[in-house]
């Protein structure tokens, strides 16, 4: 069953790459949209399936499909097999789900496309990725999903090969994604070398990863035990494996440049889905990040700073894109430091209700950019929302979701993220607070940003009657603002500006609904007492469908779990961030209204310089030292010179031979002579010596 | 087909050099058509390949095994034998030479005749290298090898074909010789032990040192020195891969194809063949240095051909990189090690053999290999551009490719050794700089804007390149997805070779390293 | 009164060869430029004086089992399986040089019957040094080869480059042969004789044999030198090898093929019954240690001598004159070992492989041996193949490259010396082997890699040169890939020889 | 000192000098005689030592027949002297005195060892034709034989070499 | 009685001369002769070996080597005369074709 999910995306890719070059749009899209329509609907099954099993002894409701096994030597054991637990089944019901409507979206979007089927294979190949990512039932089976993912990334975001950048945006994100790829390997490894398996379910005779670490001594909460081979160095490495997929620092600086993809792919790989894995796969382990309070401290501190850097930078862009790219980091950021403050079923939530509004905002953003004749920049929009009602609407629910309006999904998921790492029971000391802070500060920049969003493309002036047709100046915004379209004939920007057609507003509408109403599957216990007690099981359906397999990390000593029984004090700080959220849409929309060109410090502009930065610390001198120093100057000269210098030198010893015979008869007599006596000096001697 | 069995290997062995007599018979009788040479040597490739299938089904066949005396009063036999450590090799040659033979179809136009007559004998002493158990049957077909892949570059190579081919000789002669006094030691050595029953069998030898151990420490330390350095120069383990970039540069596509996919495995089967199970000992005192090396190797290898400017030179380079993969996960001595070892030997020799035949393609159209002379062809050539992503990812090792199985179990393997996981570790990061070097040629050679005006009229692929291409690219995807097809196949013969080892493991051990 | 002993039959195919020698001087004399039959006679002679040896091969085997020495005039001669084993070196030498001379001989007009003649003369003397029991034979039969070499070396007696090479030959052989002769003369005075059995028992109870006095150890020892001196000169070892390049350069290439194998490899046999049967570690075991640690230093410095002085020549033939001292290198690790079967297959291989080679570079050198510069030879491979093909396996076997003889040999000294304990020898051996790869592909560089002169005549291959060449790469890969069969003979034959001296 | 002692003094003197005359002499008609004056000496040496028969064929066969075929090409060839060009390579010269003292240092020191030959029963002297003639025929019968072939070989030799092109 | 040790001096001495002989002289000629003599201090040497021994093999040794010397000396001065015909000269330093 769970195979159905897996492949029929398969199917759908290769049938599209093999054949599809001859076949008409329409046959494409068909056939792109139906196999993951397919998946959708096998999802569903799965997932009731799912529902209707007797739980294991654990109380975990699981269901599992071995293909065959792929690797098994020397006692490492890789099945090629999927597994639908609660939290995979959760999972892939929101991204079969997702990239369904996005499929839908770009059947319209990239209609007229050169190579349409091209890029409906990328896509349904991504959604296998994506997919057996999810479902794998081991860490290999994930990291195949994993860097099959980023295979697809890098196909997507080079869709455009044409143009240079896209290109190297892609590569970008393939090698960057690599370097974490390698904490991710490194992860697995030792896992196995502690466990002796890899497996997420138990097997007969062998248990699961999880059932063996849960039996485990939980790490000290020491910088020590980062490197002492034990659970929190698995953590670690995990953690690098998620920081370069779900682009956390220091390694999130592919995901604004991966923007050069279709906005569609925007949409569902570095938004909804595929950024989204480095969380699902630290929440696959909280059993591991569970005992390692030293990597979670990391993870949160790493989540709350990215959250907030991420989302500073977004405060100033302007491209459409790249606001949204930023504010998807910093979003990221707010998973990571719910999953760090040990609350995986907050930050899980969170992934879900951020793949509503997130998938929403770039689809939105995609239909702005359709209207606009793919322009970005939103310097040379506004006053869109007399043309773009729909898409209006929909973001505008976005925005509030993302802001955090109250009862939205964000507000929910954001909320309760921002509670758990007040109340937090596994980090040290005042680290909670801080995070708090900080993410309670995120939160009202967050705010700012998107209403900026809305406002300068939505309102005020209709600047884009002013653009010249062929003006694709970069105003300082880097060098990938412009995504170049051959076929697509501007046609001048006099018209106004048209809604797009059913196939792209439709996805819009419903994802603005689950937005709006996503949040309500997942209410915080602390507002609980709001909601009428026969609806508790709905509204707080989704911790307890995930309680079994997640683990609440509880390190004594920290307070936090005094906190965590305060439903007052989180009342409280739900009104707080509430008013903090309200205030700051508010801020928002005064001030860009009113200026909607206002112009941020140039740092924010350039994302702190941090790209600059890495082309020179690392970059630069690794090719230069690998030019200069190991080819030119080890390689060749030092290796090779030795080589040929030996060549040399025996040669020169060879002429110097040649020497010896200039053609002289008398010196030759010379030489036997000579020879002739040391010979006989030489017996002498010996002679000489008894 | 049971009757078959005990002529396979001599007809594997000897079908191309039949193939070759009869072409060249054909020449003298029928007269010039190149055509038709092409398709003879096509034809014999083909049939070897074919003939070597069983190989796959019949290996550990007692009845495979041909082993007459040769030399009697120097015990030399004309031993073949085929067991699961060199039945992919095998299977390996067999399967690039058509391929190799296909792609000098159009490269090739000068001097045909003698061009595929060497491509046949090569494959007779590729063959003859991995089926041969007698030492001095391996030497002879491992020297002979030598003769054909000097003329392939000196003849059909490029600019400094003269430089390379030398160099390649030389290099590899100096290893070889000093390979033959080990050999010669051992024969003696073991004579001496077997009260005069002197044999140059490897297999009896291999089993006699295993269950005496009658080479001192000091014996062992410098035959596993003298094996070591013929085979490490061939591998090419750092630093004596200089010759590597020169030779393949200056080869011919076939040339280089032959020298990456087939070549180069020697070395490591060299490896794995004599010097873990013949001086298992001394392979432990040698296994952390030879680590090193192969960790260095990997990373330098990666660096510098990051920043070639030649494709056939950034494929070499990363050929010394992906070797170091093969050694690092051989010398860890746990079973997934080597395992992937092996394995990584088959990938390497299908991926960079790939590579090198994209390269030639994108060579013959053009005549150039440097990187900045292209760009954009993808507009062009869009099936090429995609069997060459496909090539590109499998040697970057993404999963389901067959590049990742083995370097997954190397780096497992050694990660899971006893010997420090900063091995591993290291070498893992030259998994991110194969991404970088792979992805950044792929980059500038496919895609982005035409900038050479010259590249606008490319053709795309015609139907023989796709026939090349094709085959190694379902290959590739079919070793990622199953490679317990190959692995379950060979894992008797590791673990044998692996219990060896281990059974001789010093007391104090290198574990204190850890 | 002692029995004369003559035992006329054990030196047939020392008669058989000198009377062909004579023979084809007479019909020579009678039928003018008849070539091919002076070709037939000699090529019956040598055919009718190995199947004597053949013969001789069985009765010395039956006589090794009784351990009973066949010895002939009284004393002069000694038959044994190392003269026979040699003897059939030099058959197949002659065999070769006789028919690869043809075409020089015929092209360049030169009379017939004098060259054959003296091939066969030199072929007598290099038998009698082989079969010697006495130290007077062994200087006759050196003289006797040497004489004809020097006369064969200037054949073009017109070209200045032949009589050099004749003249350079005959000075330095003569000054080296009055070394020898000083070394005899002494040996003679320190143990009153020149018969090898006498000084043997005499060496070993180190006492005069005529006046029974003990032995001057002082002359045994310059004596020692100074053979080694003569020997070495003739071998060409390092530093008595100055003449070689010179001197085979100079001769017509085919006579250089014939020179650079058989006076070798009888130098070889004198060198080896002299030097390893009486200055033997039984006789005295200080002298062989002396001689043995001499010859290695004179091993290895003859070696890298003759192949790093090889590697930059620009000429043909002194690529293979050096060559050809290297190879006395690696036969003198053999001699070390005190193994005389593998420095006679060595010399077997190396004579084959060697005149092989010469008799092509005469072919492509053309007439008068004009383009022996490698230069000239530019792009030649691709216009004359089978020709260069043939060069190329020369090269290779000369190379130690397996299936050719050139392998085996050296892979049989090799094992020999390294059993012996000579590890720092074979390994410099090894290594130089791996260096002389480069000198001797340079040929195969400059026929195959290089781009073609149109101007280059194509050589022309007569019969002669055609059969020879066949036959030496017959006999090149028949050593290389069933050496079995003589390799068995060989060890027969030295285990017989092992329990003789016993 | 005995009479035989000085005989052999003065001989020897004379030998070496004639010997030092050979190399010295600029002319190699002069040298070809000091070679005469040499073997005369040496002949005289010979008789001495009792070998007379080879006494008498040093002087008919060396002195007389070699010798003279020396001296027959020099006259024939018409050579002076050495060729009075300027000898490129001084060093032989400064070469060869170390060299010749260091061998026959090395010789003579060797002969320190020599003991004179003592027979317990007084042996007969030899050296005449007698002798000579019954070991030639009998131990030395086949290097006598050999002679022959030596002798025709340097006939024909000779011939090849000095014979003049038929054109 | 003169004692064998002088014969063996004056051979020894007369060997020296005649070696230095041939690569001090520059004449053919005289280079062969200088070699004639060395032949005949070993041919001393010998005979007074062979005379003090009271053994006769030495003087035939003698015998023989006088007969090599012959042949020796008719072959070389038949080369004298051909390269003389060729070259016009017997200096042996002009006679350096063949080098390197």
């Amino acid at each position: 069953m769970l195979r159905v999910i897996v492949f029929a995306p398969l199917i759908g890719a290769t049938i599209l790459g093999l054949f599809g070059k001859k076949m008409s749009e329409r046959i494409i899209a068909l056939i792109a949209c139906s196999s993951i329509a397919v998946s959708v609907i096998a999802a569903f099954a799965s997932f009731s399936k799912l529902l209707s099993q007797t739980p294991d002894a654990a109380g975990v409701r699981r269901l599992s499909d071995t293909l065959f096994t792929w690797i098994n030597v020397g006692g490492f054991q890789a099945d090629f097999a999927f597994m639908m637990d609660p939290l995979s089944g959760v999972m892939i019901l929101f991204v079969t789900g997702v990239g369904l409507l996005i499929h839908i979206f770009a059947t319209a979007y990239m209609s007229g496309e050169d190579s349409y089927y091209r890029f409906f294979t990328y896509l349904n190949l991504f959604m296998f990725m994506m997919i057996t990512l999810v479902l794998g039932d081991n860490y290999l089976m994930m990291f195949v999903g994993w860097e099959g993912v980023g295979l697809c990334s890098y196909l997507l975001i080079g869709y455009y090969f044409l143009k240079g950048y896209a290109g190297d945006a892609a590569k970008k994100a393939f090698v960057v994604n690599r370097i974490g790829d390698f904490g991710f390997a490194l992860g697995v490894m030792l896992i196995f070398y502690h466990f002796n398996t890899i497996s997420f379910i138990d097997k007969p005779g062998v248990a699961s990863v999880f059932t063996l670490a849960t039996k485990l001594q939980a790490d000290p909460l020491t910088t020590n035990a980062l490197f002492a081979g034990g659970l929190t160095t698995i953590a670690i490495l995990l953690f690098i494996g998620a920081t370069g997929k779900s682009a956390q620092i220091p390694l999130f600086v592919w995901l604004p440049d991966a923007m050069a993809g279709p906005t569609p792919v925007s949409a569902l790989i570095h938004a909804a889905t595929m950024v989204t894995a480095g969380v699902y796969m630290i929440v696959r382990s909280n059993m591991i990040f569970g005992k390692a309070p030293m990597a979670l401290t990391i993870v949160a501190i790493v989540g709350g700073l990215t959250a907030f850097f991420a989302a500073t930078i977004g405060l100033s862009q302007w491209n459409i894109k790249k606001v949204l790219a930023y504010s998807t980091v910093s979003q990221l950021g707010y998973m990571f430091l719910a999953c760090g403050a040990g609350a995986f079923a907050a930050g899980f939530f969170h992934v879900v209700t951020h793949a509503f509004f997130k998938a929403l905002l770039f689809l939105g953003s995609g239909s702005v950019i359709h209207a606009m004749h793919h322009d970005e920049d939103m310097r040379n929009m506004g006053g869109l929302n007399k043309y773009l009602k729909i898409t209006f609407f929909t973001m505008g629910a976005g925005t509030l979701a993302i802001a955090g309006f109250p009862l939205l999904s964000g507000f929910f998921s954001k909320d309760e993220i921002l509670w758990k790492v007040r109340s937090s029971t596994v980090l040290p000391g005042s680290l909670g607070t801080i995070l708090w802070l900080l993410g309670l500060l995120t939160a009202a920049i967050t705010a700012i940003y998107m209403t900026r969003m809305m406002v300068i493309t939505f309102f005020g002036e209709e600047r884009f009657r002013n653009v010249k047709h062929d003006d694709h100046h970069g105003g300082g915004h880097g060098h990938d603002d412009h995504k170049g379209h051959d076929d697509h004939g501007h046609g001048g920007h006099g018209k106004d500006p048209h809604e797009s057609p059913l196939a792209m507003t439709l996805p819009l509408i419903i994802l603005a609904i689950l937005s709006v109403v996503g949040g309500f599957m997942g209410i915080p216990e602390g507002l609980l007492k709001f909601v009428p007690e026969s609806l508790h099981h709905t509204t707080h359906a989704f911790y307890e469908f995930l309680a079994p397999v997640i683990t609440t990390p509880v390190i004594p000593g920290n307070g936090g779990e005094h906190l965590a029984e305060d439903h007052g004090a989180e009342l409280m700080s739900t009104i707080l961030s509430s008013v903090v959220a309200l205030i700051a849409i508010g801020i928002g929309f005064v001030v860009f209204k009113g200026k909607p060109m206002l112009s941020m410090p140039s740092f924010l502009e350039n994302k702190y310089y941090i790209d600059e930065i890495y082309d020179a610390v690392i970059v630069n001198p690794l090719k230069s030292i690998s030019t200069n120093v190991f080819w030119k100057f080890f390689d060749v000269g030092i290796i090779d010179g030795a080589v040929n210098g030996l060549a040399k030198l025996v040669n020169l010893i060879g002429v110097g031979l040649r020497q010896m015979q200039p053609g002289l008869t008398r010196l030759y007599a010379a030489f036997v002579f000579g020879g002739a006596l040391f010979l006989i000096s030489w017996f002498l001697y010996v002679f000489s010596r008894q | 087909m049971d009757a078959l069995k005990p002529y396979l290997l001599n007809i594997l062995v000897f079908l191309p050099i039949v193939g070759t007599v009869i072409m060249l018979m054909y020449d003298q009788i029928v007269g010039k058509s190149d055509e038709t040479l092409r398709r003879m040597a096509l034809f014999f490739t083909l049939l070897t390949f074919i003939a070597s299938l069983p190989l796959i089904w019949w290996t550990g066949d007692p009845s495979l095994i041909v082993n007459v005396p040769w030399i009697e009063s120097l015990g030399i036999n004309y031993h073949l034998e085929v067991d699961g450590l060199s039945m992919w090799l095998v299977l390996l040659t067999t399967f690039l030479m058509p391929i190799a033979i296909l792609s000098g179809w159009t490269a090739v136009h000068d001097k045909v005749r003698e061009y595929l007559a060497f491509m046949l004998v090569l494959e007779t002493g590729m063959i003859g290298v991995f089926l041969a158990m007698d030492m001095i049957l391996f030497y002879l077909f491992w020297e002979i090898m030598l003769v054909p892949m000097y003329f392939l570059i000196g003849v059909w190579g490029g600019e400094r074909r003269i430089y390379a081919a030398i160099k390649f000789v030389l290099y590899t002669m100096v290893g070889s010789l000093l390979m033959l006094v080990a050999i010669i030691a051992l024969y003696l050595i073991h004579g001496d032990h077997q009260g005069g029953k002197a044999t140059f069998d490897m297999m009896v030898i291999t089993k006699n040192l295993a269950e005496s151990n009658f080479l001192t420490p000091n014996q062992q330390f410098w035959m596993f020195a003298a094996f070591g350095l013929a085979f490490a120069i061939k591998v090419p383990l750092f630093p004596f891969h200089t010759w590597l970039p020169d030779a393949h540069v200056e080869a011919p596509t076939a040339g280089s194809v032959i020298l990456a996919g087939v070549l180069l495995k020697m070395g490591t089967y060299g490896f794995m063949r004599f010097n873990l199970p013949m001086f298992p000992e001394a392979a432990h005192k040698f296994a952390v240095p030879i680590m090193v090396l192969a960790v260095i190797g990997i990373i330098y290898g990666a660096l510098v051909a990051m920043v070639q400017p030649d494709m056939k030179k950034l494929i070499a380079y990363s050929s010394v990189s992906h070797l170091g993969f093969v050694m690092l996960g051989m010398f860890a001595f746990t079973e997934m090690g080597m395992q992937g070892s092996l394995y990584q030997m088959l990938n390497h020799g299908v991926s960079s053999g790939a590579l090198f035949l994209v390269v030639g393609m994108i060579y013959e159209r053009r005549h150039t290999r440097q990187i900045s002379e292209f760009g954009g062809i993808a507009t062009p050539m869009p099936v090429f551009s995609t069997l060459f992503l496909i090539i590109a990812f499998s040697s970057i090792g993404l999963p389901l490719l067959n590049g990742f199985v083995g370097e997954f179990l190397i780096l497992n393997g050694t990660f899971n050794s006893t010997y420090p996981r900063a091995f591993a570790a290291l070498a893992t990061t030259g998994v991110i700089l194969s991404a970088v070097y792979m992805l950044w040629m792929v980059q500038r050679v496919v895609f982005g804007e035409i900038t050479n005006e010259e590249n606008h009229h490319l053709s795309d692929l015609n139907f023989r390149e796709k026939c090349i291409l094709v085959p190694i690219v379902l290959l590739i995807i079919f070793m990622g997805v199953y490679p317990s097809f190959f692995l379950s196949r060979s894992a008797e013969q590791i673990k044998q070779i692996r219990t060896v080892v281990e059974t001789h493991k010093p007391t104090t051990s290198v574990a204190t390293l850890k | 009164m002692q029995p004369l002993n003559i035992n006329y039959h054990y030196v047939l195919p020392h008669i058989i060869i000198s009377i062909t020698g004579i023979m084809t001087l007479l019909f020579g004399a009678l039928n003018k430029k008849s070539y091919k039959d002076l070709v037939f006679i000699n090529v019956t002679g040598i055919f009718t004086a190995g199947v004597a040896a053949g013969k001789l091969w069985g009765i010395v085997t039956d006589a090794a089992k009784d351990g009973k020495p066949l010895t002939a005039f009284r004393d002069m001669v000694l038959l044994d399986h190392m003269s026979l084993a040699f003897i059939f070196i030099f058959l197949v030498v002659a065999l070769l040089a006789t028919l690869g001379s043809l075409s020089f001989l015929e092209d360049e007009d030169h009379s017939p019957e004098e060259f054959y003649s003296l091939i066969m003369f030199a072929t007598s003397g290099m038998m009698l040094m082989a079969s010697a029991a006495d130290m007077v034979m062994i200087f006759l039969g050196l003289e006797i080869a040497s004489i004809s070499t020097y006369v064969l070396a200037g054949y073009r007696r017109t070209d200045l480059k032949s009589n050099e090479s004749a003249l350079k030959y005959f000075i330095l052989g003569s000054f080296s042969t009055a070394f020898l002769l000083y070394g005899i003369a002494l040996l003679y005075g320190a143990t009153g004789s020149t018969n090898l059995e006498t000084i043997t028992s005499a060496i070993k109870s180190s006492t005069n044999s005529i006046t029974h006095q003990p032995m001057n150890m002082a002359f045994l020892y310059i004596s020692v030198a100074m053979l080694l001196v003569g020997f070495g000169f003739k071998i060409a070892t390092a530093p008595f090898q100055v003449w070689t390049p010179d001197v085979y350069q100079g001769a017509p290439s085919t006579v250089t093929g014939f020179m650079a194998t058989g006076p070798k490899a009888a130098a070889f046999v004198a060198f080896l019954r002299v030097f390893v049967n009486v200055f033997s570690g039984s006789s005295s075991f200080e002298l062989h240690n002396t001689w043995v640690e001499v010859l290695q230093v004179l091993a290895i410095l003859t070696m890298i001598i003759g192949n790093l002085a090889a590697l930059s020549q620009t000429d043909i033939k002194r690529v293979l004159a050096y060559s050809s001292i290297a190879h006395a290198g690696y036969a003198l690790i053999g001699f070390l070992a005190g193994d005389w079967t593998s420095v006679a297959f060595y010399m077997l291989t190396y004579s084959i492989m060697n005149i092989g080679a010469f008799v092509v570079v005469s072919v492509m050198a053309g007439k008068g041996d004009e383009r022996t510069d490698l230069e000239s030879w530019a792009g030649m491979g691709f216009k004359s193949l089978g020709l260069s093909m043939a060069l190329l396996v020369f090269m290779l076997s000369m190379a130690g490259m397996p299936l050719t003889g050139g392998f085996m040999g050296k892979f049989f000294v090799f094992k020999t010396a390294w059993d012996k304990g000579f590890h720092v020898v074979v390994i410099v051996a090894v290594l130089n082997s791996a260096a002389s790869v480069y000198y001797y592909l340079r040929p195969m560089v400059m026929l195959f890699f290089r781009e073609s002169d149109e101007k280059t005549p194509t050589p022309l291959l007569s019969w002669g040169a055609y059969i020879t060449i066949l036959l030496a790469l017959a006999g090149t890969f028949y050593l290389g890939l069933m050496p079995g069969k003589i390799l068995s003979l060989l060890d027969a034959a030295n285990t017989a020889a092992v329990s003789l001296s016993r | 000192m005995g009479l035989e002692q000085i005989f052999f003094l003065i001989l020897a003197v004379l030998s070496v000098g004639a010997g030092l005359s050979v190399i010295l002499q600029k002319s190699p008609l002069y040298s070809a005689f000091s070679l005469i004056g040499l073997f005369a000496c040496l002949a005289a040496l010979y008789v001495s030592l009792q070998a007379q028969f080879l006494g008498a064929i040093q002087i008919i066969v060396y002195a007389g027949a070699i010798m003279v075929l020396f001296i027959f090409v020099i006259m024939l060839l018409n050579i002076r002297k050495e060729e009075s060009a300027l000898d490129k390579y001084k060093y032989l010269y400064i070469l060869a005195v170390p060299f010749a003292i260091t061998l026959a240092a090395e010789i003579i020191y060797a002969l320190r060892f020599v003991q004179e030959p003592t027979f317990k029963t007084e042996k007969p002297m030899i050296g005449d034709s007698q002798s000579i003639g019954y070991g030639l025929y009998t131990t030395y019968l086949m290097p006598f034989e050999l002679t022959s072939i030596l002798i025709l070989l340097a006939i024909v030799g000779s011939v090849v070499l000095a014979r003049r092109e038929k054109d | 009685m003169v004692p064998l040790s002088w014969y063996l001096a004056l051979s020894a001495v007369l060997f020296t001369i005649g070696a230095v002989g041939v690569f001090v002289k520059r004449n053919v000629i005289s280079i062969f002769m200088c070699i004639e003599l060395m032949l005949n201090a070993v041919n001393l040497t010998l005979i007074a070996f062979s005379s003090f021994y009271r053994e006769i093999s030495g003087q035939l040794f003698v015998f023989i080597v006088m007969t090599v010397a012959a042949a020796e000396a008719g072959v070389g001065l038949a080369l004298v005369i051909a390269i003389f015909r060729n070259r016009q000269s017997l200096n042996s330093d002009d006679v350096d074709l063949l080098k390197l």
